[in-house]
Parts: C-alpha cells; structure tokens; sequence
C-alpha cells in the first residue's frame, strides 16, 4: 500500500504544477517549511519541533537537500516569484548577499526584543547574523553553531606501545597535540602506510569550501589574513610571508595522510577517520556524534592547535533566515518558530539532539553540556576562537578562487607563495569589482 | 513564394499555403521561442548586472565582457575544453576505427558483441560519472587494485591534478568509443568489394590497400563523426560534475565555468557574457556541421 | 441529358518554378470513350492527369465534371479513379484490404454487403480471387496491376485516370494487358483518360489521341488522323515505327527538294521556299526513284527489314521485304510513294 | 576471393584482431559487470580494498583478503528507503523521470513526424532554410541558453514542475526528430497517400491510416532516441526540476554530496533498474542507432 501511495505522489505533484502553471493555486495549507542541508542536525530539528506544533498547531517541516547541490537550490529557489521555504538554514558566509540582494528578510527591529541575544555567544552572533559584522543589523538568528575540530583514535593515543615509542622519539609524553609542531609530530609518528594507517586527515576537498575551511585557522594561526574587513584590502596580505608558511606547513601535513589527502571533503575526511585508518581527522564537530557512535571508546575529540600561542578556527554552522519572498503571514510564523527555538528551555532540548549546537553561553558554559558527550568540551572551548571567511556578496567568487588557488598549491602546481600571490590578485579584483575595496 | 491554396482544395499535396504553415508552425514556434529567443535574451543579459534571485538589471555597458577576456579562468576554461574535445575526439575516432577494422569482417556472435559494446553509449552520463568514482578510488577503487595487480603504482585518478582530465576523458571515452565504431563500421562497409577485389587483382599489399582504399574511402563519415562528436563533447558537464565538481582548475570545461559563475555565483549578466563569447565558437562548428551533413546528405542521395 | 462530356478541361496552365508544365492545355473525355494523351516524358501528361485528379491546383484554366466545374473541388469529391504507374498498393496489407480501402472511404459509406459483393465482382472480373489474402509485397507484376486495376475498377468512379500503368512489365505482358484494360472499360462503358509515351499503346486503345508536346495539345484525332495526317513534324516523329523520315527541303523546278537536290515530292510552293518533308518508311520504295542510296545498317524485324540507307544528304530508313538479302554497301534508288509524302512549310 | 577474404587466412591479423575485440569488451565491459555485482553487495563489501567479486554462502567468506562476499538484495530495497528529511525514495524520482521521459517523447516524436511531414509534402516558403534552422539547433550548446530559460520559467513558475522539464526536452529533441521522420516519410512513396486522396479520404484521414502505419519504424527509432536524451539529461534537471520534478540523475548526483559516503549498492541497483528499459529499446532498433545518431545521413 505504501509503495502504491509513494509512487502516486509525484504524480499527483506533477498535476499540481500544472494545476499552478495554470493559475489554479492550492490552498494554504503548506506546513511552515525549513530548507537545510542534509545531515543530523536537520533530523533533530525536525524531531525538536514537533513540540512546536503541539503548542502552536503550527506544522512544521524541515526539507533537506544534499549538501552537494544545497546552496545552488537555494539561491536558485530565491531567483522564483516566490521561495519553497519560509525558512533557511544558511552557511555563514551567505549572509552578505542574503542581506544584500534583498533575498532575506531584515530582522534588525525584531530580533534583539525576541530573542535574547546577551545569551548567544558574541562571535557566533557576529558572523551567523550580523551582516555587516559589528554593525548590530540582523539577517539571521543562531541555529547551528559551530566549529572545526579534530577526532582522534583515543585507543591509539592510549596503547602503552605506542606511548613509550612515542616518548622515546620525541622525549614527551604522547597526548592530543597543542601546537601545530606537536600535531605535525603525532601525524609523522603514526603515519605507518604499509599497515594502512595514516597520520591525519585534513580537509581539502575541492567541492564548496571544504579546503579554504580546512586551511584558513592555519592562515589566521600564522599571523596571515584574508584581508582588511574595514577597507577591503588584499594585497599585502593574503600574499604576506606568513600565509606562504602557513600553506607551506598545510602541504607538508598532506605526506602523512592517507590516499588522496590532497582532495578531502568532509565526507571524505570523515570515512578516512571512521575506517579505522586514520590517528586524527579534522571536521567539523556537527560530524562528532556520528563518529562517536560509530567509534565509541576508540575516538577522542581536541581543539585547534596553536601557532605562537594564536588559536584560531574556522566557523561552522548556519543561522535561521527568513524569505523576503514569502507573504508576510507565513514570515510571522517563521518569527514565531525562530523565538520559540531560542527561548533556553528549547536550546536545553536542541543540545539533546545529535549535534544540536546552541549558541547560547549559559548552557555552553554548563558542567552539564560539558559532561554530556565526549566532543562538548572541545566544542564549548572552541567557540571564543572562531573566525569566518569573507561572507560579503562576492563570497562565492572568492571561496571559489580560492579552492582553486589553494588547491594549486597543494597540488604542487604552484609554490605555496606563488599561488597566494595570484590568489590575493584574484581576491583584489573580485572585491574591486564589487564595489567594495576603495 | 507559394501561393494560398484555394479554399477547399486542402488535399493537393504541391501546395504550401496555410495548410502547411500550419502543419510546421508548432515545431518551428517552439524552436524559436526555446532557442532564438532564449539567445537574444542572452546577448541582452550579457550589457546588464542581472544576478540570479535579484529583482531588477542595469545596464553596465561592456564591463561583463572585459572582465571575460581579463579574467584567467576564462581562458583556462577554453583551453582545459580544447584539450577534453581534442583528446577525447582522438581517442575515440582512433579506437573506434580500430575495433570496426576487427568487427568488420562477418563472425560467430558478431552481432551479440557488437550490441553489448553499444551499451556504454546508452547509460546516463551523470549516473555513469558518480559511479566512476567507485571505480577510481584511490583506496578500494576496482581500477587501482587491478593496476597494483600488474604491480605499477597506480595514479590517484580523482585528486592527482595531472590524472583528473584523464579520469573524465577515460569515462568519455569509455561511453563514446562505441559511436565511432558504429559509424566506421558504415564506412567500411560504404567501401565496394570491387574494389578490394580489383586491389587483389593487382596484388597490392594489404597496407596499400588500406591506405589507398579503405582510408580515403571512410573519410567523408568519419570526419562526420568526429564533426558531431566534437559538438557534444564541447558540451561536456555530467561527467565533470560527477567526478571533480564544477570548480577544479584541472577539469573546469566551459559547462562547469559556467555553471560555476551562473548558478554558484549567481552572476547571470557575466555568464551570458562568457555564454555568447563561447557561442561564436559553437556557430562557426555548428555551420561547418550543418553544411557537411547536407554535403553528405546530398552525396549519400545520389546513392554513393 | 444534356451532352456535357464528362470531362472538360480548358486552358489549363501549371507551372513548377521554371518549368511550364502545361500550358494552356484543352481536353475533353466524352461518356464514353478511351482517350490516350500521348507524350514524351516531361510533355507534363503526369501533371495534366494529377490536376484533373485534384492532386494539384493549376495555375490557370479549369476542370469540369459533367458540366460542372470542379476546378476548387478536393480530390475525394471528384470521384475519378487515378492508378498510379507503380500501383501504390499498401505494402503489408492483403489484397482484399487494398481493394477495400477505396469502399471504406468515409465519404462513401458503402454497407458491409455492398463492399463484399464488389470485391467478389471486381475479383472475378480480373481473375484474381486466388489473390485476395494474399499480402501485397508478395505479388508478381502483372498481378499486382491487376490488383491496382481493381482498386480503380471496384470504386465503379466517373472517370478513370492511368497514369502509364503498363510502364513496369515487361513487354508480352504489357501487349496483352492493354488490349484487356480497353476492352473492360468498353464492357464497364466508363470512360478513361490514359497517359502513356508508348504509341503502340495509343494505337492499339484509342478511341481518340491527344498528343500532348511540351506542355500543349498538339494534336487530337483517331489513331488514323494522328498516323496519316500529324500536324507537325514532332506529332510525326511521336508515332511510327521505324520512326518517320524528315527532311528539309527547299522548293524548286515544282519540287521539294532536298538539300542535295533529290526530289521528294511536288512543290507548288513559290521557288525557294522552304519546308520540312516527312516521308513514313513504307512510303519509301527501295527502287524507282532517281538518286543512288547505299546501305548502311539492315535490321531484321522479322515481318520486314529496315536498311538505313544514306540517301537526300542524310539517313533515311527504308523498307525492305524479309527474303531480300541485301548486304551493306548495296546501292538502292529509293523512291517516295505517290501523294504519301508529309509536307509542313515554314 | 576477395583481398579481405585472404588477409583473414593469414593467422597473424586473426589473432590480432582476436586480442583487441577481446582486450576491448574486457574492458568496456567489466564496469557493467561489477555495476550488477556491486548492487547485490553489502556496503562494507563494495568499498573493501581487495576486489570482491564472488558471490558466495556466509560460510566461505572469511578474512579481509577474501575475494568473496555474501550477495544481499540491501541495495535494491534501499531504493524503497526515503532520503534523510525528505519524503522521497528513489522509486519518486523514478516516477517522475517516467512522467517527464515519456511525455517528452512522445510530444516530440508526434511533434517531429507532423512536422517532417508538412516539410516532406508540402511546398514550404524557405522549407529548407527552415530545415536547416532545426538542424543547427541541435548544436545549440544549452550553457547558451540556460540562463534566460532559468529566468523565463522563474517567471511564468515553471520551475520545478513537470511541464516545464517536458516542454524544454521536447523542444530540444525536435530537431532530431524533425530530420529523423523526414528522411523516414520522404521514403514512403507519395503516390500512397494520394491514391488515399483520390480514393475519397481525406489528408488528414490518409496521413492516419496510410502514413502514420507506414511511419511507424521511423517513430520508435525516433522514440528511442528522444527517450535517450530525455531519460539521461542531467543539467537542465537540476537546474530547473527543483524539489517538484527532480528526476533520477539529480537523485544520483545527490548521493555525492552524502556525508555518510555514497552508499553504493543503492547506487548500483539504482543503476542498474534505471538503465535497463533504455538498453533494451535501443537494442531493439539497434539496426537504425546509425540513421538516429547521423541525422539520418547514412541509413542505419
């Protein structure tokens, strides 16, 4: 019976889009509609809000797209009359061309009375919601908070073999790695190909932003940036010697992973951690409760490494916005679901879901969140360190150059320094044409 | 000019008329509506800042198309999509004529083999691509085991940038070579047996045979073949997508450029700019293989 | 009753871009009659039948029906039976169900019984009852002309329309066939219009020829006024066989004279003028006349032999009785029969 | 006996030809081979680093280096499994490639073989001009006119629907149906239809009983090819399907993007049941794949 009512509904959908076509619109009785990549989070979310619908009788439904072909959907969605979503869960960097191509609604007047926004952590407030950062202009409101991190075989890191070798050759105690130049340590160590194991896993895949994501704390790390944010300057300083030593110690981490290191996604990076081969993999935490379940004792979870004392980690996560191109009734709801999300009682409930990640301190900051599962605590201690990618308009000609860019240069295409040479051309002229470096 | 039929006389079959503009227009009043006036729209786009998902354009003059020929990777796109068409259209031609050689003469299962060497031909490319992707893995990929079986260190086919081309080129090719064998095996069986027959007459060697006979004899089809294959490799996309996605300097063709800049960056007025730019190309090939297929048409009426 | 002919048509023009294929033809079929439009191919005797058939619309003139000008009507309305000179028999289709196909027409409604009786008549009247379930793809030639035949007759139409329907068999075939069509249609007493570039067959069924040359009548007559009296040398050249003797001649000393001076007939004509002299090769005699002609090529026809002498400063054929063995080189002096020579001033 | 004939009794160019049509289907066959293979495989079996590739009972399978695994049918009932968060399963997507692959087709092989006809018998104003104009649409390359298409069915909401997805393949299969059922029609003799129009039918009537039966290879070759194209488009679906007409392409290339990695029995299975209809039809006419793919230049 299912199989014969689930091979009727395209069918039915297909007679609707004419029915549409032909101007015969169906009523409203569309449940309030949240567009998110497909992943964990957006299951819990979904379950989260069914205590939604039980107080409002508002249904809610969270639609998720392949990760692969999520933000083209959704910019493609904004370009019809109307968008499938009231709701989208979008990437950080969005929100630049979110806010200014009149794609998402403005919620400056609106968000800081319903929602208190004292309780979100501030960077996370800064670089989810705010466009311009800093500026106090809403564009958002904090669903998923997040950030880069690293699993590790805690099993491995545990062995008593493995401690005493590791002692012996680098004269201190094998432990998860503080600094950059002890991860490089650990990495060599338990780098071993012949029996299949590999030091570390990185990201570096060459799809949406996995490589810029993977290597950017690095950048920050050494002393490097981006640019200027205030005056959009980048020449003299993506192309600074400091960025070249960061992406050249980035590629010299790529001789101790497994095959293919150079081109990892997150779902690579991800496999090569849960095989079984790898000592420790980077990713963003929203993946640890899938690895902790898949590798339960076997996987421990640390913070970014530090270079000259800087700890610096990419941003992960999406904020909750609204559709400027839905009737203001249906954005009404969408208001009323994002303040109901963020009152503490349903963070306390969004925490319990897998990779639910609040923003807010109070319950960051709580032994409880810390104890409750073994990635809190890294997670809670990497949220002050958090920096994002250019997230203006342009974001994805930049993110797209510098995938290309970086890759080049891991590739061994091009030097580390030559290719951030170009690259920061590339940027420059980008921003340029954007009207926004002066 | 034709002239109305009479009123009535809607069976004579010589008449044009509004009886057969009729007959014709739906076909014709799609074509232009789906591809004329699609690309004026394109050439408009192209002076404007048109964005994907914004109201509104302005018209910015020339800007889109300076920063075309400005930028690199438009010309690394072009030159990555010269290198894919040429390649591929090599490779299948020379492998194509190669198997139709070996398939020409009349065996036990000809027919049998011939229909499953046509099968890649037939399978979605997309699909094909993804599952490429299975074959080449660097780690548990069946191609890479059966190369270390031969005891080579095999290539990481999807990350080594200077194998990347070839993985797509390789799923090309693999799905292509069958139409090229197709078509030469029309050419060689377009060749009269006298002819053989006269060459053995005169003893001449097989190589003699082959170069002054069976060679200039199937040239009018094959470059047929190599005309439309080069068409619709320009238009290469789905394997490039499966494979490396639309954003690796190794593979980025002109389709994955600008499904980058049109749906990615959502900078519509630039990628109709590099559209039109890459369609003057496309024009020039296409009336080389329009007028070739009517040269050939025509050819192949006088009953050659 | 009034006497309308059942077909008339009247200075019908038709031309294909830069081809005149009719030019102001005029023809009329009476109710009862076998008129043969004979022609050399491309004299636009296809397109004269196709117009009649309303299968193209002239350019000018008109077409009429028992008076009624049918000029607009569409080809179903006209009720004429055109066969085609490749039968246009529905491959995979029975002979039965071709032979139907016209009685099924929806402009006809024949009932079930009606259409039965006819194809049991047509068959019988064309001995081709052994044929009807047969597949058409499956029949020899002349069976499959029969079959067409009867597509034509079964309808029982107005008019028919041959379109050189002997065409693709072969000859014995062919001279059988013809005198088998002119006879049923004198049986079925409807009259028929047949193209043909074959003058035996003009000759052999014709009640009246219309030559038609270069997109004109150029001559309607008996099979007798067409052979003894053509009106122009083309006329004569179409019909004959050995083909008729022209020669041009210049008129002097009360002869027309050919350009070397042999005389061919009398001239009345002032001196100096000029015409074209058509001498059939049985009004030639081999001996008699005044100039020496040496042969050059003798063909055996059985019946007769024809030698193709060098005679009047050109070729001419003669003929000769089957016995006399002439070898080539023989001298003869061929003389014109009295009054049977062909004379076209101009 | 032929030149031809004598180099085949030469042992030398036997072999040689032997080897490479063998070495060939070796290879171009092995990918479908273990296509079938992987879809009954369990996911861990597909991506072992050593090649599974015999089927066998539970019990002999055994170790990592095994080269055995046991056959499971996981990947063909995982095509029944919905997508996380999403109510669709890939028999959805199925559907929906069957509504959009053969509407198209059949619009555009009634579409082509009206059109091929009036071209075929009727004296057109610039007929082969207009002829010539469908044949270069064909080349057209759809980056050209992606764009303004995206934004036309933004506008008019076709986006996303079934209708539009169908419009669009119709139209871009008609220049090859156009060419391919003229070269069909202009074989089938004029004089048949118009001993129908004498005969007392009509030409609408003749073009139904006489020319539509005569055509009829013509249109399943014809079919054949539009379904081709049609079932296996990937770019215009993923652009324009949306959430509402995403056809199976758009469902394998989302797997990519997959956090948990491509789950690759499903995938095969998917593979295998989305290609088998296709396969079959083209193998069916395969005496006329030549006349489809050269615009009917050379006759299959």
């Amino acid at each position: 019976m299912s199989t014969f009512s689930s091979l009727c509904r395209p069918a039915l959908r297909c007679l609707a889009g004419i029915a549409a076509v032909a101007g015969l619109a169906a009523g409203d009785s569309k449940p309030l509609t949240i567009w998110w990549a497909q992943w964990a989070p957006a299951d819990g979310l979904q379950q989260l809000s069914e205590d939604f619908t039980k107080s409002t009788g508002i249904a809610v439904k969270v639609h998720q797209i392949p990760w692969s072909s999520y933000q083209d959907q959704v910019f493609l969605a904004f370009g019809n009359k109307t968008t499938e979503f009231d709701i989208v869960v979008g990437d950080s960097q969005w929100i630049g061309r979110g806010a200014t191509k009149g794609l998402y609604l403005n919620l400056t007047s609106w968000l800081p009375g319903a929602v208190d926004l004292k309780a979100q952590n501030p960077q996370v407030l800064r670089y989810l919601c705010e466009y311009p950062g800093g500026s106090g202009n809403y564009w958002a409101a904090p669903c998923e908070s997040d950030a880069v991190g690293f699993s590790y075989r805690a099993d491995w890191f545990a062995d008593p073999a493995e401690k005493s070798a590791f002692k012996a050759k680098f004269n201190r105690d094998l432990a998860p790695p503080a600094t950059w130049a002890e991860f490089k340590d650990v990495a060599v160590f338990f780098h071993r190909p012949e029996q299949k194991r590999f030091g570390c896993a990185l990201l570096t895949g060459r799809g949406y932003d996995s490589l810029v994501m993977g290597f950017q704390q690095l950048l920050w790390a050494w002393g490097g940036s981006w640019g200027d944010p205030a005056t959009f300057k980048v020449t003299g300083k993506l192309d600074s010697p400091q960025a070249a030593a960061a992406l050249g110690f980035f590629k010299e981490l790529m001789a101790f992973g497994p095959a293919g290191a150079t081109n990892l996604d997150y779902g690579k990076s991800l496999e090569a951690f849960t095989n079984g081969s790898t000592a420790m993999a980077m990713n963003y935490f929203a993946f640890a409760p899938g690895i902790a379940k898949q590798m339960g004792d076997k996987a421990g979870f640390f913070v970014m490494p530090t270079q000259d004392g800087r700890r610096t980690i990419s941003l992960g996560g999406q904020g909750l916005s609204i559709s400027a191109k839905v009737p203001v009734e249906r954005q009404e709801q969408a208001k009323k679901f994002i303040a109901w999300f963020l009152t503490e009682p349903v963070q306390r409930q969004w925490i319990t879901k897998d990779a639910g990640f609040t923003a807010n301190t109070a319950i960051l900051k709580s032994e409880a969140f810390r104890k409750a599962a073994p990635y809190n605590a890294a997670f809670a201690d990497s949220l002050d360190s958090l920096q994002d990618f250019w997230n203006v308009p342009v974001y994805n000609e930049l993110l797209a150059a510098a995938q290309k860019r970086l890759g080049e240069a891991l590739d061994g295409v091009k030097t580390p320094a030559a290719a951030l040479t170009e690259l920061a051309k590339e940027h420059q002229d980008i921003l340029t044409d954007a009207g926004l470096a002066k | 000019m034709t002239t109305a039929a009479a009123p009535g006389g809607g069976g004579r079959s010589g008449s044009g008329g509004w009886g057969a503009a009729a007959v014709v227009a739906p076909a014709l009043i799609l074509l232009i509506a789906f591809n004329v006036f699609p690309l004026f729209y394109n050439l408009i786009l192209s002076f404007t800042s048109a964005e994907l998902g914004v109201e509104g354009w302005t018209w910015v003059g020339t800007r889109n198309y300076q920063r075309v020929f400005e930028r690199p990777e438009y010309s690394a796109a072009l030159r990555t999509t010269a290198l894919f068409v040429f390649l591929a259209v090599v490779c299948e031609l020379a492998l194509g004529f190669v198997l139709a050689l070996a398939l020409h003469r009349r065996f036990a299962g000809k027919t049998a083999l011939l229909t499953a060497l046509l099968i890649p031909m037939m399978l979605p490319p997309a699909v094909m691509g993804l599952y490429a992707n299975l074959l080449y893995d660097g780690d548990y990929g069946l191609l890479n085991q059966i190369i270390s079986g031969f005891g080579v260190a095999p290539p990481q086919w999807r990350t080594d940038p200077a194998w990347k081309l070839t993985a797509v080129l390789i799923v090309d090719v693999w799905m292509w070579t069958p139409f090229m064998l197709l078509i030469s095996l029309a050419a060689l069986g377009s060749v009269p047996r006298h002819l053989y027959e006269a060459a053995e007459v005169d003893r001449a060697s097989a190589w003699m045979v082959f170069r002054r006979i069976t060679i200039p004899l199937c040239a009018p089809l094959l470059a047929l073949a190599a005309l439309l294959r080069t068409t619709d490799a320009l238009k290469q996309f789905d394997i490039v997508m499966a494979i490396t996605g639309p954003n690796d300097q190794a593979t980025q063709t002109v389709s994955a450029l600008l499904y980058q800049g049109l749906f990615a960056d959502g900078k519509v007025g630039r990628g109709s700019a590099y559209a039109c730019v890459v369609l003057v190309l496309v024009i020039a090939l296409a009336t080389v293989c329009t007028r070739y297929l009517d040269w050939l048409a025509r050819r192949q009426g006088r009953g050659a | 009753m009034t006497d309308h002919p059942r077909l008339a048509v009247a200075g019908l023009t038709k031309r294909f871009g830069a081809i005149q294929a009719l030019a102001g033809v005029d023809l009329h079929v009476g109710r009862d009659e076998l008129v043969v439009v004979l022609g050399a191919t491309g004299a636009g005797k296809t397109t004269l039948l196709r117009t009649i058939a309303g299968l193209e619309t002239p350019d000018a003139g008109s077409v009429a029906f028992d008076g009624a000008e049918a000029t607009s009507w569409n080809p179903a309305a006209r009720d004429v039976a055109l066969m085609f000179q490749d039968f246009a028999l529905y491959p995979d289709w029975t002979v039965r169900r071709n032979l139907e196909f016209p009685l099924r027409a929806p402009a006809r409604r024949l009932p079930e019984s009606e259409i039965t009786q006819r194809i049991a008549w047509v068959a019988e009247l064309l001995a081709i009852g052994h044929l009807l379930d047969k597949p058409s793809t499956r029949l020899s030639g002349g069976q499959m002309q029969r079959v067409a035949l009867g597509r034509a007759l079964v309808r029982r139409p107005r008019l028919f329309l041959l379109d050189e329907p002997l065409t693709n068999l072969d000859a014995k075939l062919r001279e059988r066939l013809r005198l088998e069509i002119a006879a049923l249609r004198r049986e079925l007493h409807t009259p028929m219009l047949y193209v043909t570039h074959d003058q035996g067959e003009a000759l052999a069924m014709a009640d009246r020829i219309v030559v038609l040359i270069a997109g004109r009548v150029a001559q309607v007559g008996s099979a007798e006024d067409i052979y003894d009296r053509p009106a122009s040398p083309e006329v004569a050249r179409l019909l004959g066989h050995p083909p008729i003797n022209l020669i041009a001649a210049t008129a002097s000393d009360g002869f027309w004279r050919a350009g070397d001076g042999t005389p061919l007939a009398p001239a009345t004509a002032t001196v100096g003028s000029r015409a074209t002299i058509g001498i059939r090769p049985e009004h030639l005699a081999p001996n008699g006349g005044p100039r020496p002609a040496q042969i050059r090529v003798v063909q055996h026809h059985g019946a007769y032999q024809v030698a193709t002498v060098a005679w009047a400063g050109g070729e001419s054929h003669v003929l000769l009785p089957p016995e006399a063995a002439l070898p080539i080189g023989t001298e003869l002096h061929p003389s014109v029969v009295q009054d049977r020579a062909l004379i076209w001033p101009g | 006996m032929s030149a031809a004939r004598s180099w085949d009794e030469r042992g030398a160019w036997r072999w040689l030809r032997f080897v490479v049509l063998a070495g060939y289907a070796g290879i171009a066959l092995v990918p479908l081979l273990w296509l079938a293979l992987t879809s009954i495989k369990a996911a861990t079996d597909t991506t072992s680093t050593t090649a599974r590739f015999i089927p066998a009972a539970e019990s002999a399978v055994s170790g990592a280096a095994s080269h055995s695994f046991v056959p499971t049918a996981a990947g063909w009932t995982g095509l029944h499994t919905p997508l996380p968060g999403s109510p669709a399963t890939f028999l959805d997507f199925l559907l929906s490639s069957l509504i959009i692959g053969l509407a198209s087709t059949v619009a555009a092989v009634a579409l082509g073989t009206v059109t091929a006809y009036g071209f075929s018998r009727f004296r057109i104003a610039g007929g082969k001009d207009w002829l010539f104009f469908i044949l270069s649409t064909r080349f057209m390359p759809p980056l050209a006119v992606v764009a303004p298409v995206l934004l036309m069915y933004q506008q008019s909401g076709l986006t996303g629907t079934h209708l539009g997805l169908i419009l669009l393949y119709t139209v871009f299969n008609l220049s090859l149906a156009v060419w391919l059922m003229k070269g069909f029609i202009d074989e089938i003799p004029r004089a048949f239809e118009e001993s129908a129009l004498v005969d007392g039918y009509t030409r609408t009537q003749a073009f139904f009983r006489i020319i539509l039966p005569q055509a009829r290879t013509g249109m399943a070759v014809t079919a054949v090819f539009c379904l081709i194209a049609a079932w296996n488009e990937y770019g215009f679906a993923l652009v324009l399907g949306g959430q509402g007409a995403a056809t199976v392409p758009v469902w394998f290339a989302g797997l990519q993007g997959n956090i948990s990695g491509v789950p690759w029995p499903v995938v095969a299975a998917g593979a295998v049941l989305f290609v088998t209809p296709l396969v079959v039809f083209a193998v069916l006419v395969r005496n006329h794949l030549l006349r489809g793919m050269t615009f009917g230049t050379v006759k299959g």
